[in-house]
Formats: C-alpha cells, sequence, structure tokens
C-alpha cells in the first residue's frame, strides 16, 4: 500500500503545474521599469514601436471602431478641475504577468509563459478565439480582425526580423523578442553564456527621450531594473489582481512646497 | 392522460408513422424556406466573413467576445432539459414523459450542434479549429488542457456523443415499427437502423436495462456541460464575469430555457402534426410547473449575482454592476428581467397554465428573455473591465445578427429533418401507458 | 420478408467495395507526386552541378556559400563570383551551361534561381547558430556532393526541426521563440 | 464470393484511376508555391543579407537637426533611431522623426518630374523629361540673367540650413538676385528679435533646461514643438530624475494645456495675451522683494515700477498670491530659467513678452550660466542660421512684388506659404501674375499644386548635405546627412538640380560654382572648415577625418560650454521693456472667445500630415487620430449647449471652419483651441480632405517689432451646426474612477 507516497507524488506534480510555464525559476527575467516622473507622453516610443514590429496602418474608419493595433500605448487620466487641473500619462503595454490571466485561456498554447519570464504570442498557432483578451485586465491585447496591407512602396520598410500577421490572429507587445534573439546571438558568438546589462534595448526604451524606460534582466542584482525597483516610488498597476507583472511603474513625484 | 379518448395500438401506429409515410407538399415548403433562410442569412454571411476576417462582425478591442458567443451559451442552454429532462423523469418513471421526450432530447441534439456551428463562426481562424483536439499531430503539440476552452471541447463533444446515443437507442424500437409498417428502400435503411429488432423478451429487457443505465449517466453530464461552459467566463479575472454563482447560475438557466424550448416544439408537434391525442392537459400542466419552479430559482440567483457583486464593494465590479443596470444596455436587461422573471409568474394561475396559446407566448417571451440575458453577459461585462480609459462599448453588426437570424433556421431544418426520419414521439412507450384492453375488444 | 441487417445491406456492397478502391487510389496519387511530381528537385534556370563542384573540385561549401557562417541566410553566389572562377577555366567555356552562365553575366542579370529549401515566412531560421554549433551541412541537406540536381531530402518542417532540437537538447530549444517570432 | 465480371472490374480500375488522379491534384494543390532566390550580380562590400547596417544622417522632420541612424536591411531603411554620439538627440528621437520612413516610403512621391502643360491649379500634371525641364528653367532664368533682370528670379525655401543654404545663396547671388528667402512657420523669429534686443545677438542661445532648478515657460512648448523639442525632453527626463536628491519644477503658463503644461508642476493659465506682462509682474517682485539686487537695480525697480502684482493680477486674471509665490520660487531657486514660445510671442506684443522673459532671465542671473542661457560664441562654418528666414514681413513683400508682376520666375523649394498662411496674405492669389512657378518638392503641396513645373526632389533620406543646429548645444557642432538608400525615383537631390542648373544658365555660374554634385559642395566645404580648425591639416589626414565624420555623422568641439561667455549688459533689455496689450482682430462683443491655434504635437505646422503613422498617432491630450477639432473648456461648452461631438462653426473676422467640438478640461474658458496641421486640400491620400485649417480663421496681423505674423491675436465666436462627426479617439473614461492605476495613493515621493 503506497497511497501515501503516490498522493505526495501527486501534490509535487500539482504544484509544478501551478508554477508560471512550470518553470521554477527563470533563466533571464526580463522586466522593464518606466518612470512616470519622467515620462512626458509624448507617444516616440509609440511609433518606435509601429516602425519595429511591422504594426499595419488600419485606416480611418477601422480606428473609428476601435480596431487599432498599438502593442503600446498611452493611457490619459485626468486629476482635479480647472484651473487645478493635472494630467496623469501612464504607457500602457503587455505586462508580461509571471501569473498571465491570458495564459491559461489560449486552448492551444498559442500564449504560454517561457524560460525568459516572457509571455508569449506565437501568431502561426493562434486560431483567434480571443479569450486571452477578454481575460487579460490591460488590454494590451491587439487582434487582427483583417488582414491588412500596406500602400505600395511602404511595405518596403516592413521588418524582415518580424513576421507579418495575418487575419484572425491575436498580437501584442513581445519585449522586441527579435532583439533578444539578437543580444543572445551575439553574446553566443563572443562565447558568453549570458546577455550583459543594457545589451537588449526593446524599440520603445531605445526611442524615449526622456529616458523614462528601463529594460533588463531583473535576475542580475546589478541590472539597472533591479535598482530601479528598489526605488520607493516603484509600483505596478492593478497590483491587487496579483498578476505579478514584468513592467514597474515609478509613480510620478510632486514638487515640494 | 388522453384528451380525445384512448386511441387502440393499431390508431397510435397510424397516428404517429403517418407523419413520417405520406407527406403533404406543406412538409417539403416549409423544409425549403428554413433551408433557404439558413443559407442565406446563416451560410452566405458567415463565408463573407471568412474572407475578409472576423472584423466583418462587430466586435472591437472593447469586447473581443461578441454576438457569436453569447449565441453559443443560449444554444448549448436550449440543448438541456432535452436530454435532461428526459432522463430524469425516466428514473422517477412519471408516465406524461413518454409522449414528449423524443422531440426533446432531438431538440438537445439539433442545439448542440447549431452551438458547434457558432463556436466555429467565433473562430478567427476556424480553419486551424483542428488544433483544439487532443489529436497526435506532426508538430508534437497537445491542447492547453488548463484551458475552459478545452474543458469545453470535451464537455460538449461527450454530451453530443451520449446524447445522440441515448435518443437512437431509445427509438430503436420505433425504427422496427417503422421497418414493420414500410416497404421498398426505406424498409431496407430502417431494417439497418433497427439493428434487426424482434421485440423478444431478452431484447425488451437489454434495451430497458441499458436504457436507463444511459439515463443516469447523462444526467451529471448535462450538469457538467453548462458548468464548464459558464467557466469560460468565470475562470476569467474580469468584473461581472467572475462569480463562483456562474456554474448553477448557467445550469438552472440552461434547463429554464430549455424546458420553455420544449413548450414550444410540443405546441407545433400537437398543431401540424396533430398529436393532440398525445400531447395533451397534462404535460403542459406539468411543464408549466416546471417553468413556474425554474423561473423562481433563476430570479432568486439572478439576485444573488447582482447582490455579491454589490456586496463584494470592488470597485472594478461596482462599475461593471452600473453599467449593467443602468448603462446603454440596461433596457436590454430590465426586458430580461421582465420576460425571465416576472411573466413566468402568471403561470400560477391555472388559466395560463392550461391555455395552449398562453403558454406558446410565454415560452418564447422566456427565450427571447434567455437570449438576451446571454447577449448581455458578454456586451456589458467586457467593456468595462480594469481600466477606465480602455472603456469602450460594442454593437453588433448587420452579419451577426443575419447570423443569429440564420442559427434559428438551421435549428428549424434540421428538426424538420428529423420529424421526417424517426417517429416524433415515441411509439412503443406511449403504447405502454395506454390501459390494457379487453380480449373482447 | 427477412428482417436481418446483413440482407439489408448486401446492396451496399458493391459501392461500399468501390468506395475503398477509391481510397486506395487516392493514397497512391498522393504517394506517387510526392515522389514524382513534386518540387523537391526542380529544375533550375542553369543545370548547376554540386557533384562537379563540391566532390569532384572539392570545393568546400563556404567558398560559395559565404555568408553562412556569419548571417541567418548562407546566400547564393552572386554571378560576378561565378564568374570569377569561371573566366579563368577555359576547359569548359564553350560548355552550354556555362554558355548561360556568361549570358546572365553579360547581360548583368542575376540568375532567378529556384529556391529547395523553403521555410514559411513565419519561421526564422538561422544558418549561423546551426554552421557555429558544427553542424555539417549534409545533417539537413543531404548528400549534397552526390547530386547534380539538388533534391531536399529532409521534409524541413516543424517536427524534423523539433525532433533535433530534442535529440540534440538544445538549451531552449523547444521553447516557439525559438524560430517563431 | 461470386466471380468479379468484365463489367465489375471496369468500374473497379474506374474508381481507382479517379481516385489516383484525385490524390495527385490534391497534393499538388497542397504544395507551396515556388519562391526564387535572386543573388546579386555584384554585390557591394558592405552588404550581407540578413544583417543589418547603420548609417547616421541629419533628422529633418522639424528644425531642430537631430542627428539621426538609419537601419538598413538589403539596401532597405527599416528603422530611425537616434545617433547615439550626436549632441543633440543623444541616441533618442521622436515620434516625427521616427516617421521620416513615411516620408521616404510614402505612396504619394512625386515620381518623375511633372508639368501642367500650361494650365495651372487644374492639378493636373504631365510627365516630361529631366533634360527639358531643366532647360526650359535654365533657358527662362538665363534670358532674365542676360537682361539684367535676374531680380526677377525669386526663390523660397522652407527652413534650409548648413551648406545647401549656402547654395542657394551663391546660386542667387551669382543670378545677381538677392531675393532669397526662407519662410517656416515655426521658426521663433519673435524671440530672435527678442534676443538681438536684449543680448545683442543675431542667433537663438542654448536654453540649459538640464542643468535648471526651475523652469518657468510661458507658452513654450518645449517638450512637443518648441525648437529643440527631442534634446529640451532629455534635459527634462536629468532635470527631474536624473540629480539624486534634486527633482526640478517645472511652471508652463499658457492658455491651453499643452505637452509641456501636463509635464509641469503648475499650469499658470493667465489671460492670453497678457504672459508677457505676467513675466514683468514676477520681475517686479523679484526686484521689489530683493530677490535681485545688482548694481543696476535702481534703473530695474524703475522701469517695473508700473507692474505691482496688484495691477498684473487684474490684467492676467492670476490671483497676488500666486504671482508673488512663483517670485519667491524663482527668485529663491538657484537655477532659475525662463523661457518664451508657441502662442506667448504669437500676439502683436510678441517681442514685447519675450523681452519681458528674458528679463526675468537677466534678474535672475542665468546668463552664460549652467541651467541658465548659453550663448553659442563659436558656431561651425561660423554659421548664423536662419538670418534669411524672411517672416511675416518678407512674405508680405514677396506678395506685393508678384502683385506688381515684378517676378517672372519663382522658386518653391519645401515651403508651404499656401497652406501655412493667413488667406489674409493673399500668396495664392498673387501666385497667378507669376509667369513660371517652379516647385521643388517631392510631395504635391497645395503651393506645389499651382507650380506650372514639378521638379521632384530627393527626400532627405536620399541626400548629401550637412547642419549646423540651430540653437547650437553651446559648443560648435555640424552634422553630415548622407544618403542611406539609393534613390527609389526618377527623382535629384535638390543640391544638384541647383548645381546642374548653374550649368545649364552658364555665364560665370559654371565657374564659380564647378561642383557636379552636392557630395562635391559639402565635402569641398569641409576640407576648408578641417584646414582652418586644424591648422595645416594635410588632405590625406581629412580623408581620414571626412570618413570619421561620415561615420560618425556629426562633428563636434565638446568643450566647456558655459566657457568665455560675454554676459551681455541689461541695460538694452531694461531699455526695451514695455507692455503693449496684444491687439486681437474683432471686438469682444461680436466675436466672445479669443482663438488659441496651436501645432500638433504630431504634424507640426501640416508638414507631417501626409505621413500614416503620424495620422495614427493618438494627439497626446486628446488622444484624438485623423482630423481635427476644437477644444472647449466644459464651463463655456455648458453655457453654449455644445457636447463633444457637435459640429461647430468657428468664425473670427478672417473667416470660417466646421469642426466637430471637444471638451477639453484644461483650458481657459473663453478661448476656443485648434490644432494646427490638418486641413490640407492636397498633399496625398493621407492628409487630402481631412479636418480644417485654423490658419484660414487667422486674421492678418503682425507683430511689427519682429514683422512675423501674430497667429494667436484673434478672437473668434462658435456657432453650434447641430449637425454631428464623430471624434475618432482612442480614450474611453478618463478620469481613474479612484482605481489605482498612477500609483497607490500613499504617497512616498
Amino acid at each position: 500500500m503506497k497511497w501515501g507516497s503516490d498522493l505526495s507524488t501527486l501534490v509535487e506534480k500539482f504544484r509544478q503545474y501551478l508554477k508560471p510555464g512550470y518553470y521554477d525559476e527563470f533563466d533571464y527575467h526580463w522586466t522593464m521599469t518606466i518612470d512616470l516622473d519622467r515620462c512626458t507622453g509624448c507617444e516616440a516610443c509609440v511609433v518606435a514601436c509601429q516602425a519595429e514590429n511591422n504594426l499595419p496602418i488600419v485606416g480611418e474608419k477601422r480606428y473609428a471602431r476601435n480596431r487599432e493595433i498599438k502593442w503600446i500605448r498611452i493611457e490619459r487620466y485626468w486629476e482635479g478641475e480647472y484651473p487645478d487641473v493635472k494630467m496623469g500619462f501612464i504607457p500602457m503595454l503587455c505586462q508580461h504577468c509571471d501569473d498571465a490571466p491570458c495564459e491559461i485561456a489560449c486552448p492551444v498554447f498559442a500564449t504560454y509563459h517561457n524560460q525568459d519570464g516572457l509571455n508569449t504570442q506565437i501568431y502561426n498557432r493562434c486560431i483567434g478565439t480571443r479569450t486571452c483578451a477578454v481575460y487579460c485586465p490591460y488590454e494590451v491585447r491587439y487582434f487582427n480582425w483583417f488582414t491588412y496591407t500596406w500602400d505600395e512602396p511602404l511595405e518596403q520598410q516592413l521588418n524582415p526580423d518580424v513576421t507579418v500577421r495575418e487575419k484572425g490572429v491575436m498580437e501584442k507587445c513581445t519585449f522586441c523578442i527579435q532583439r533578444i534573439r539578437l543580444a543572445k546571438d551575439n553574446a553566443k558568438d563572443d562565447d558568453r553564456r549570458r546577455v550583459r546589462d543594457g545589451e537588449v534595448v526593446p524599440a520603445c526604451v531605445q526611442s524615449c527621450p526622456t529616458e523614462a524606460m528601463a529594460f533588463g534582466d531583473s535576475n542580475d542584482p546589478e541590472a539597472k531594473v533591479s535598482k530601479m525597483m528598489k526605488d520607493p516610488r516603484a509600483y505596478t498597476v492593478l497590483e491587487e489582481l496579483n498578476t505579478t507583472p514584468s513592467i514597474v511603474y515609478l509613480k510620478k513625484a510632486h514638487a515640494e512646497s | 392522460m388522453f384528451d380525445h379518448g384512448q386511441p387502440s395500438y393499431a390508431e397510435v401506429n397510424k397516428d404517429i408513422l403517418s407523419v413520417m409515410l405520406e407527406t403533404g407538399p406543406r412538409y417539403w415548403m416549409l423544409l425549403g424556406t428554413t433551408m433557404s433562410v439558413a443559407v442565406i442569412f446563416f451560410f452566405m454571411p458567415w463565408f463573407y466573413q471568412l474572407i475578409v476576417g472576423v472584423g466583418a462582425a462587430g466586435m472591437n478591442r472593447n469586447a473581443y467576445w461578441g454576438t457569436y458567443l453569447s449565441n453559443f451559451i443560449f444554444w448549448i442552454g436550449l440543448s438541456h432539459s432535452g436530454t435532461l429532462l428526459s432522463a430524469i423523469l425516466h428514473i422517477t418513471n412519471s408516465p406524461w414523459r413518454k409522449s414528449v421526450y423524443r422531440s426533446a432530447e432531438a431538440m438537445t441534439l439539433f442545439s448542440l450542434m447549431t452551438a458547434a456551428l457558432f463556436v466555429m463562426v467565433h473562430l478567427g481562424r476556424v480553419w486551424f479549429v483542428h488544433w483544439s483536439f487532443p489529436i497526435p499531430n506532426q508538430m508534437g503539440l497537445w491542447p492547453n488542457f488548463r484551458s475552459p476552452l478545452m474543458f469545453d471541447v470535451m464537455a460538449i463533444t461527450t454530451y453530443l456523443t451520449a446524447s445522440s446515443i441515448f435518443i437512437y437507442m431509445g427509438s430503436v424500437p420505433d425504427f422496427a415499427a417503422v421497418r414493420d409498417a414500410s416497404t421498398g428502400t426505406r424498409r431496407r435503411l430502417y431494417t439497418i437502423f433497427s439493428f434487426g429488432w424482434r421485440g423478444t423478451a431478452r431484447e425488451w429487457h437489454t434495451l430497458g436495462w441499458a436504457y436507463t443505465f444511459f439515463a443516469v449517466f447523462v444526467i451529471p453530464l448535462a450538469v457538467s456541460v453548462h458548468s464548464i461552459v459558464s467557466w469560460d467566463f468565470a475562470l476569467s479575472i474580469v468584473p461581472g464575469l467572475h462569480h463562483t454563482i456562474f456554474a448553477p447560475y448557467f445550469v438552472c438557466g440552461a434547463i429554464y430555457s430549455g424546458t420553455a424550448g420544449i413548450v414550444t416544439v410540443m405546441y407545433c408537434l400537437r398543431k401540424f402534426l396533430n398529436f393532440e391525442r398525445y400531447i395533451g392537459q397534462v404535460h403542459l400542466d406539468n411543464l408549466g410547473k416546471l417553468l413556474l419552479a425554474l423561473s423562481l430559482i433563476w430570479s432568486y440567483i439572478n439576485m444573488l449575482e447582482l447582490f455579491s457583486s454589490w456586496y463584494g464593494g470592488s470597485s472594478f465590479e461596482l462599475e461593471a454592476l452600473k453599467f449593467k443596470l443602468t448603462g446603454f444596455y440596461a433596457p436590454l436587461y430590465w426586458e430580461m428581467i421582465l420576460f425571465c422573471a416576472f411573466v413566468p409568474l402568471l403561470m400560477f394561475f391555472r388559466k395560463f397554465r392550461w391555455s395552449w396559446n398562453k403558454m406558446l407566448l410565454i415560452s418564447i417571451l422566456i427565450n427571447i428573455g434567455m437570449l438576451t440575458e446571454r447577449f448581455i453577459i458578454v456586451a456589458t461585462s467586457q467593456p468595462r473591465k480594469f481600466l477606465p480609459n480602455a472603456f469602450g462599448f460594442y454593437f453588433p453588426s448587420w452579419i451577426e445578427i443575419s447570423i443569429t437570424i440564420g442559427s434559428f433556421a438551421i435549428f428549424a431544418t434540421l428538426f424538420l429533418i428529423f420529424i421526417k426520419w424517426v417517429p416524433a414521439i415515441s411509439i412503443y412507450e406511449v403504447k405502454e401507458t395506454l390501459k390494457p384492453l379487453r380480449r373482447d375488444a | 420478408m427477412s428482417i436481418s441487417v446483413l440482407d439489408a445491406l448486401r446492396p451496399a456492397r458493391k459501392p461500399a467495395l468501390l468506395g475503398l478502391v477509391a481510397v486506395f487510389g487516392l493514397l497512391i496519387g498522393a504517394w506517387v507526386h510526392g515522389k514524382y511530381f513534386s518540387d523537391r528537385s526542380p529544375v533550375q534556370p542553369i543545370e548547376f552541378s554540386h557533384k562537379v563542384h563540391a566532390a569532384d573540385n572539392e570545393i568546400p561549401c563556404q567558398h560559395c556559400h559565404i555568408y553562412a557562417d556569419t548571417t541567418p541566410v548562407a546566400g547564393v553566389p552572386s554571378v560576378s563570383k561565378c564568374i570569377g572562377c569561371h573566366k579563368f577555366l577555359p576547359s569548359v567555356r564553350d560548355q552550354p551551361e556555362i554558355l548561360k552562365l556568361m549570358a546572365f553575366w553579360e547581360n548583368r542579370e542575376p540568375i532567378p534561381w529556384i529556391k529547395v529549401h523553403d521555410v514559411p515566412d513565419f519561421v526564422h531560421f538561422t544558418h549561423k547558430r546551426h554552421v557555429k554549433a558544427d553542424l555539417e551541412c549534409q545533417e539537413c541537406h543531404g548528400p549534397v556532393e552526390t547530386m547534380d540536381r539538388i533534391t531536399r531530402v529532409a521534409t524541413m518542417r516543424m517536427p524534423w526541426c523539433v525532433d533535433c532540437h530534442t535529440e540534440k537538447n538544445v538549451e531552449h530549444g523547444r521553447d516557439c521563440w525559438t524560430c517563431h517570432k | 464470393m461470386s466471380k468479379i465480371s468484365r463489367r465489375d472490374l471496369l468500374q473497379y480500375i474506374g474508381a481507382g484511376g479517379i481516385g489516383a488522379v484525385g490524390g495527385v491534384l490534391y497534393s499538388e494543390s497542397i504544395e507551396r508555391d515556388v519562391e526564387l532566390i535572386i543573388p546579386q550580380v555584384v554585390p557591394p562590400e558592405d552588404y550581407s543579407p540578413g544583417i543589418a547596417t547603420w548609417y547616421n544622417t541629419v533628422c529633418n522632420q522639424c528644425s531642430a537637426g537631430c542627428g539621426i541612424s538609419v537601419r538598413i536591411r538589403e539596401g532597405k531603411a527599416k528603422k530611425i533611431e537616434g545617433n547615439p554620439v550626436h549632441p543633440v538627440s543623444q541616441g533618442r528621437l521622436c515620434a516625427r522623426g521616427q516617421s521620416g520612413l513615411n516620408v521616404l516610403y510614402n505612396p504619394d512621391r512625386i515620381r518623375e518630374p511633372l508639368t501642367n502643360a500650361g494650365q495651372r491649379g487644374t492639378g493636373n500634371f504631365y510627365p516630361i523629361s529631366w533634360d527639358e525641364v531643366l532647360t526650359t528653367i535654365a533657358s527662362r532664368i538665363g534670358r532674365l540673367k542676360i537682361e539684367n533682370n535676374a531680380s526677377r528670379v525669386r526663390l523660397l525655401t522652407g527652413r534650409v540650413r548648413g551648406h545647401l543654404d549656402e547654395l542657394f545663396a551663391q546660386f542667387m547671388g551669382l543670378l545677381g538676385s538677392d531675393h532669397y528667402q526662407q519662410y517656416d512657420f515655426t521658426y521663433p523669429s519673435a524671440l530672435k528679435a527678442a534676443n538681438k534686443i536684449s543680448f545683442g545677438i543675431d542667433q537663438l542661445p542654448y536654453y540649459d533646461i538640464k542643468n535648471a532648478d526651475l523652469l518657468l515657460s510661458f507658452g513654450a512648448d518645449y517638450l512637443g514643438t518648441w525648437i529643440s523639442p527631442v534634446h529640451h525632453s532629455l534635459a527634462y527626463g536629468h532635470m527631474r530624475q536624473g540629480r539624486a536628491g534634486r527633482r526640478g519644477k517645472t511652471v508652463q503658463v499658457e492658455p491651453r494645456m499643452s505637452l509641456s503644461g501636463a509635464a509641469a508642476d503648475e499650469w499658470v493659465a493667465a489671460r492670453p495675451g497678457t504672459e508677457g506682462l505676467l513675466a514683468l509682474g514676477i520681475a517686479h517682485i523679484l526686484v521689489s522683494d530683493g530677490h535681485y539686487n545688482g548694481s543696476d537695480r535702481d534703473q530695474w525697480s524703475d522701469v517695473l515700477q508700473a507692474y505691482s502684482p496688484s495691477a498684473v493680477s487684474a490684467e492676467t486674471d492670476i490671483s497676488e498670491g500666486n504671482i508673488r509665490q512663483l517670485a519667491r520660487e524663482f527668485g529663491t531657486s538657484k537655477a532659475a530659467l525662463a523661457i518664451a514660445g508657441g502662442a506667448t510671442t504669437a500676439g502683436t506684443n510678441a517681442v514685447a513678452s519675450a523681452v519681458a522673459v528674458n528679463a526675468l532671465n537677466h534678474l535672475a542671473g542665468n546668463l552664460g550660466q549652467p541651467g541658465g542661457i548659453i550663448f553659442n560664441s563659436d558656431q561651425a562654418f561660423s554659421a548664423t542660421p536662419g538670418t534669411r528666414q524672411a517672416g511675416m514681413q518678407g512674405i508680405l513683400d514677396l506678395v506685393e512684388a508678384m502683385e506688381a508682376g515684378e517676378v517672372d520666375v519663382l522658386l518653391v523649394h519645401d515651403s508651404n506659404p499656401i497652406f501655412s498662411l493667413p488667406d489674409g496674405v493673399g500668396f495664392r492669389q498673387a501666385l497667378d501674375k507669376v509667369p513660371l512657378i517652379v516647385a521643388l518638392s517631392s510631395f504635391r503641396d497645395e503651393t506645389t499644386e499651382q507650380a506650372d513645373l514639378i521638379l521632384p526632389t530627393n527626400t532627405y533620406l536620399e541626400s548629401w548635405g550637412d547642419d549646423v543646429p540651430d540653437p547650437g548645444v553651446g559648443f560648435p557642432v555640424a552634422s553630415i546627412s548622407q544618403p542611406v538608400v539609393t534613390t527609389l525615383y526618377d527623382t535629384l537631390p535638390v543640391g544638384d538640380i541647383i548645381l546642374s542648373l548653374a550649368r545649364q544658365i552658364g555665364g560665370e555660374l559654371p565657374m564659380a560654382m564647378p561642383w557636379r554634385t552636392m557630395e562635391e559642395f559639402v565635402k569641398e566645404r569641409w576640407r576648408e572648415e578641417y584646414a582652418m580648425r586644424e591648422s595645416g591639416g594635410a588632405d590625406q589626414d581629412f580623408e581620414a577625418f571626412w570618413q570619421a565624420a561620415l561615420e560618425a555623422g556629426v562633428w563636434g568641439q565638446p568643450g566647456v560650454m558655459t566657457g568665455d561667455q560675454i554676459v551681455p549688459s541689461s541695460s538694452s533689455t531694461i531699455a526695451a521693456i514695455t507692455n503693449p496689450a496684444s491687439q486681437f482682430a474683432g471686438s469682444e462683443t461680436d466675436y466672445p472667445l479669443v482663438l488659441h491655434p496651436y501645432l500638433s504635437a504630431s504634424l507640426l505646422d501640416g508638414r507631417g500630415a501626409n505621413l500614416p503613422w503620424l495620422q495614427e498617432l493618438p494627439d497626446p491630450l486628446t488622444s484624438v487620430v485623423y482630423g481635427s477639432w476644437a477644444e472647449l473648456n466644459p464651463a463655456t461648452a455648458e453655457d453654449l449647449g455644445i457636447r463633444e461631438g457637435d459640429v461647430l462653426e468657428v468664425e473670427t473676422p478672417a473667416g470660417s471652419v466646421k469642426v466637430p467640438a471637444l471638451i477639453f478640461p484644461a483650458l481657459r474658458p473663453g478661448v476656443v483651441a485648434m490644432p494646427i496641421g490638418q486641413g490640407h486640400t492636397s498633399y496625398g491620400r493621407y492628409a487630402r480632405n481631412r479636418g480644417a485649417n485654423p490658419m484660414d480663421l487667422v486674421s492678418m496681423q503682425i507683430d511689427d517689432r519682429s514683422g512675423d505674423l501674430a497667429w494667436a491675436a484673434t478672437r473668434a465666436r462658435v456657432r453650434n451646426t447641430g449637425e454631428r462627426l464623430q471624434i475618432i479617439k482612442t480614450d474611453g473614461i478618463t478620469r481613474t474612477l479612484g482605481r489605482q492605476i498612477l500609483g497607490p495613493e500613499n504617497d512616498h515621493a
């Protein structure tokens, strides 16, 4: 009779199962910090993303029906009324949650958690149930309602490192996986096991004119992000949902006096 | 239990089989219309949508789930009660079931199929739908068994299989009856259908045993199916969907709409196939009572849902609640409350329960209410999630609406084909209910 | 009148058999196509022989496919590359295929080679990594040096990739984002 | 089992055959279609497939002159990023700059030389060969030159800097026409005029926001559109969080909250046109409260006597306490800086206001100090950019000349006066009097549509050139712009066009302008500069230097920015302090509201409207895309009974347009604000017939001291037409509803 042992193994299996993407710990833990005190809402990041990741030009009609695709968007929130009215900007992109609501949703594993703590999105696996987007509390998943085309010769700009998505496919921020892969590639070329801090820079982070964003591996205590995360202003959006996002925001500071 | 005097065995056969054996032009006309409606309203828009993409529908960033999914739930819901009811009533062997259950189960079958169709329509890339089945494949990839959608696939396929076996098994002796009453190709066909049924004591015994077994087996299935469908929503953390009450809510709602559906179907059978003899006051009365009970439960759970949203006090839930009760779709919501919670109360009065026309009206109103309930679930929760800046609005496009209409035509078509091929009322079980005839009669 | 199912089924036997035969035919047809009509070894604009170059003259692969170990794509040699050698090879100058080549060179036209090893656009394969991992070209491209006309030996489909990644247990080699992005 | 009859056998064979054929067809149908590999005939040496190469050049999307590097794959431009070693952009880039790819690959680019075959303004153009078109122009100009009527040739360009500017100047000079003008709507002419008055320099100084502790901005949207947004953003970021324990504060004075206003700690909505007065009010307190005690304190107090807080408060509608507090902070903070721009420098009192703001800088004593105003004592190529900016006065002269028929040939390059000037100027009508209009442009904008001959120019990503950022960064800097992709169409770099014209016109021109291409010319000039700076630098050294410069995309001599600064005396400023109230066109009774046009953060003055990425970029503060709108304060809107989406007829003495209304919380009541940039009648598929152009509403008023257009000095009234129009925007609800989105309530900071 080895009921007990069986049970314990089952329990162990179950615990494994609960772990995000079945990984005990991540190889890298890519993390982004965004300092809202620096962010001016200039939207340079939005265009940078559009250029880097082949985001379609959806056109006026589709925009009017909220079919736009912007992997990173700026959300605006007013506080107070005239004359003491303040504007708060917050860049909203895929939070790459370690406990992502979207990941349990996908029936075909088109989205899952990979070894680097990234929330993946595999376009050619997606069958378009759109459940992930419904489950996502940050509403950063965008759907290809149509097969989008580019007016000739705009298509010459398309980034060959990124797949152009077809109709019926979900898409979202990938932390510029193509850049991460490239950095790893270079690291391998000069026989480094790991990528150096600052070697991977997603398009949005690269473009940010106020240097509000930082990106790196939070497993590395020396990394810039790890330092930023220690800032007392650090917080994550919708903390109460326990999605443990990989994007840490730094609250806007207020002027003394 | 027969309004117009008890028929003889021969009459029973004749009455019921006549529907199948001799068909009037009216039938063909009806079938023709339903079919063409199905094609024009359902399949052609769907085809168009396949070409241009799901964007043809009205869904957007604020509601990735739309009418398609709400209709899916509605049809799944309608599929309930059919098999469930017949199974329960079989076990509690209540005699009045016998003339009702066959068509009820058929209803189950066909609404399930319609529901499955809606999943297809909903998908962005339906041509890859097979990836969501656990089929061993080249890529060595399996579906994600943590996904509620996978639960769905499992539950629905199981339910579909089980209930089709159930209905088939129940009608084997009747196939035999058809076989004996017909000649030529049809006879040959029904010989195959009836597995060469002779009607020996042993066969009867085996059938009875197996049938009861399946009845027991189907009941938990029916309950599970809609619980699982409800988890598609409840497992999300979206305010307005993230409720523990959802499973019972859906199941109860399902049986509710299903029973209402049965009433409607009964009415049609009775009216157009002249089954007045077999479907009588008693059925109506019982179904009425059942409906009444269900409506009360439904209203209760509905209140519970509102309450838990409000009592939870989370700003997200409250916002969703506010939008539901006072937002753009509030009229729909209150319409639902009226049709599903208040109108049924009329059935407290016998004169409503006993009048076919009144009952028909009530049952239809109930199902309209349930249709809107499902729509409200998808249309009011998603556009009010967590980030106010991403709040939005969803309105179905004409494609969605026409496809919704078309789905009813599909259901009708299937049902019409059914009554042509399968005795719409269980012959042998009706006979069971007849008082034994005296020899000299 | 009999009520036996078998009797009832008898007339259906013939059509059933026919159907069966047809299905067999289908399978055979598919197989034949795969064997003889597929694009696994297309006819190229110039009947270039790897056998002659790689085997007989023992030219190493990367002498022509220069990008293989530095970039994602191995790259087919530029026309100038071909000419670079062939203008010093009078012995073969007047062979028909070489004349074609010369024609291309004179018109400064590129040679429209037909792709034999093709993967979908959503697959981001990189030669560099595989070459640097000391894979022999032949492991994927087959015994090229024995082929007069290049034939695709591997399926170049996902299971084929995944199997290799698995058995060579490539680190995180089964993460989808390794190839799809 | 019975024997198989022949008949059966045949049937079976038939079935099998059909099946087989079906099988073949099926597998044929699912087969991937054949792809080709096209090798290069002769590969360029720096080419390797699948590997990106980066080329450095200069951005031309606004006048900041950011250095950019462009990512090239297989000869196609894929992405634009800031040039990390360039002192202006320092590796960063704004949305407009990154959209440069849309300029290069724009579907509406002019792909070959065009002629309108004598029917002007119809919009019908027909292809014509380069030789033909160039000969036509050259002969025409040549004749005028021989007749000594070269002054009847006019050249109007947009903002042009570096040696292209010099090339134009030489060309016109050699022709014997001194009528080479630039007009750039966004050029801060008033500011420049004011600085000339206060500091005696004819160039824009460097505003060292980076090291400032308090930035007091009067209408200058320094983060969005003012002078050098990317550089200012970098500075802003550093000023906020870059210095441990020292967070700079910013205050924004403007009637409508701009991007900078949103970022500011305090947003002060002074009555439009009184910003300068507010500055003087603050100055008054600085002096009277003893925050300033320089030797010239008395002169200051005399001249500032009139501007007591009470008086200023009454005029500006800012509470006295608020003014005093601003003054206190300004006076006490270590490094305080005041800047003026936007609407503040677009009233009829533009220069006066700018001078007033300069006064503040004088009193803060930040001239030549870190965190203050730094003068670019030493410029590369001793360039004085912007000296040819015509300003409004210049344009008016041009119009007058055209009306008077004194213009035979008008060359327009990269400038769109018809769109960016009020109709009151009458530029469009004056064009009818000009026999030959030649447009050197990449796009068919409103002005180009009026041309007789269109010479399609390369975009800045296909052209050689160089640039000296204006304002400089405190030390000499020059950037080279080089073609990053091969020319897409049958177009020419504008420099080359001018040179070949020079060759064909003949006379002394070919002698004096011997260069065959712009590249040669630029390199030549750089050689000279190099020789001058590296005394006796040999040629081969230069070649090395040139290569390095090309690679880096920029050359500079970083030094102590605040070194050897001549601090101008305050006397001139004091002398210049006056306060004329801004004269608004239209009476307050007929036109109760003030029209506040502002540069769109994405489309700027409309030059970005043909770029799809920018059209689809939500406006930073309203999130509106595609099309324009008129903003109203909630209170004002309520009084007028206007909801969002109501189509308003905005009417001014100059004209009226129809735009949908947008309720905007951060707008001063009694002001109607409209973004500039939309309302094109031409300019490609993405821009055409979209929204309205507020310049149609601006009445012709000029600030006489700078001769610049006072585009923020018009009154307006709005009428609800009753029609409705959906405003396309991404925002849902713009209140947090108490949700912890912008951070937890308990304030750590």
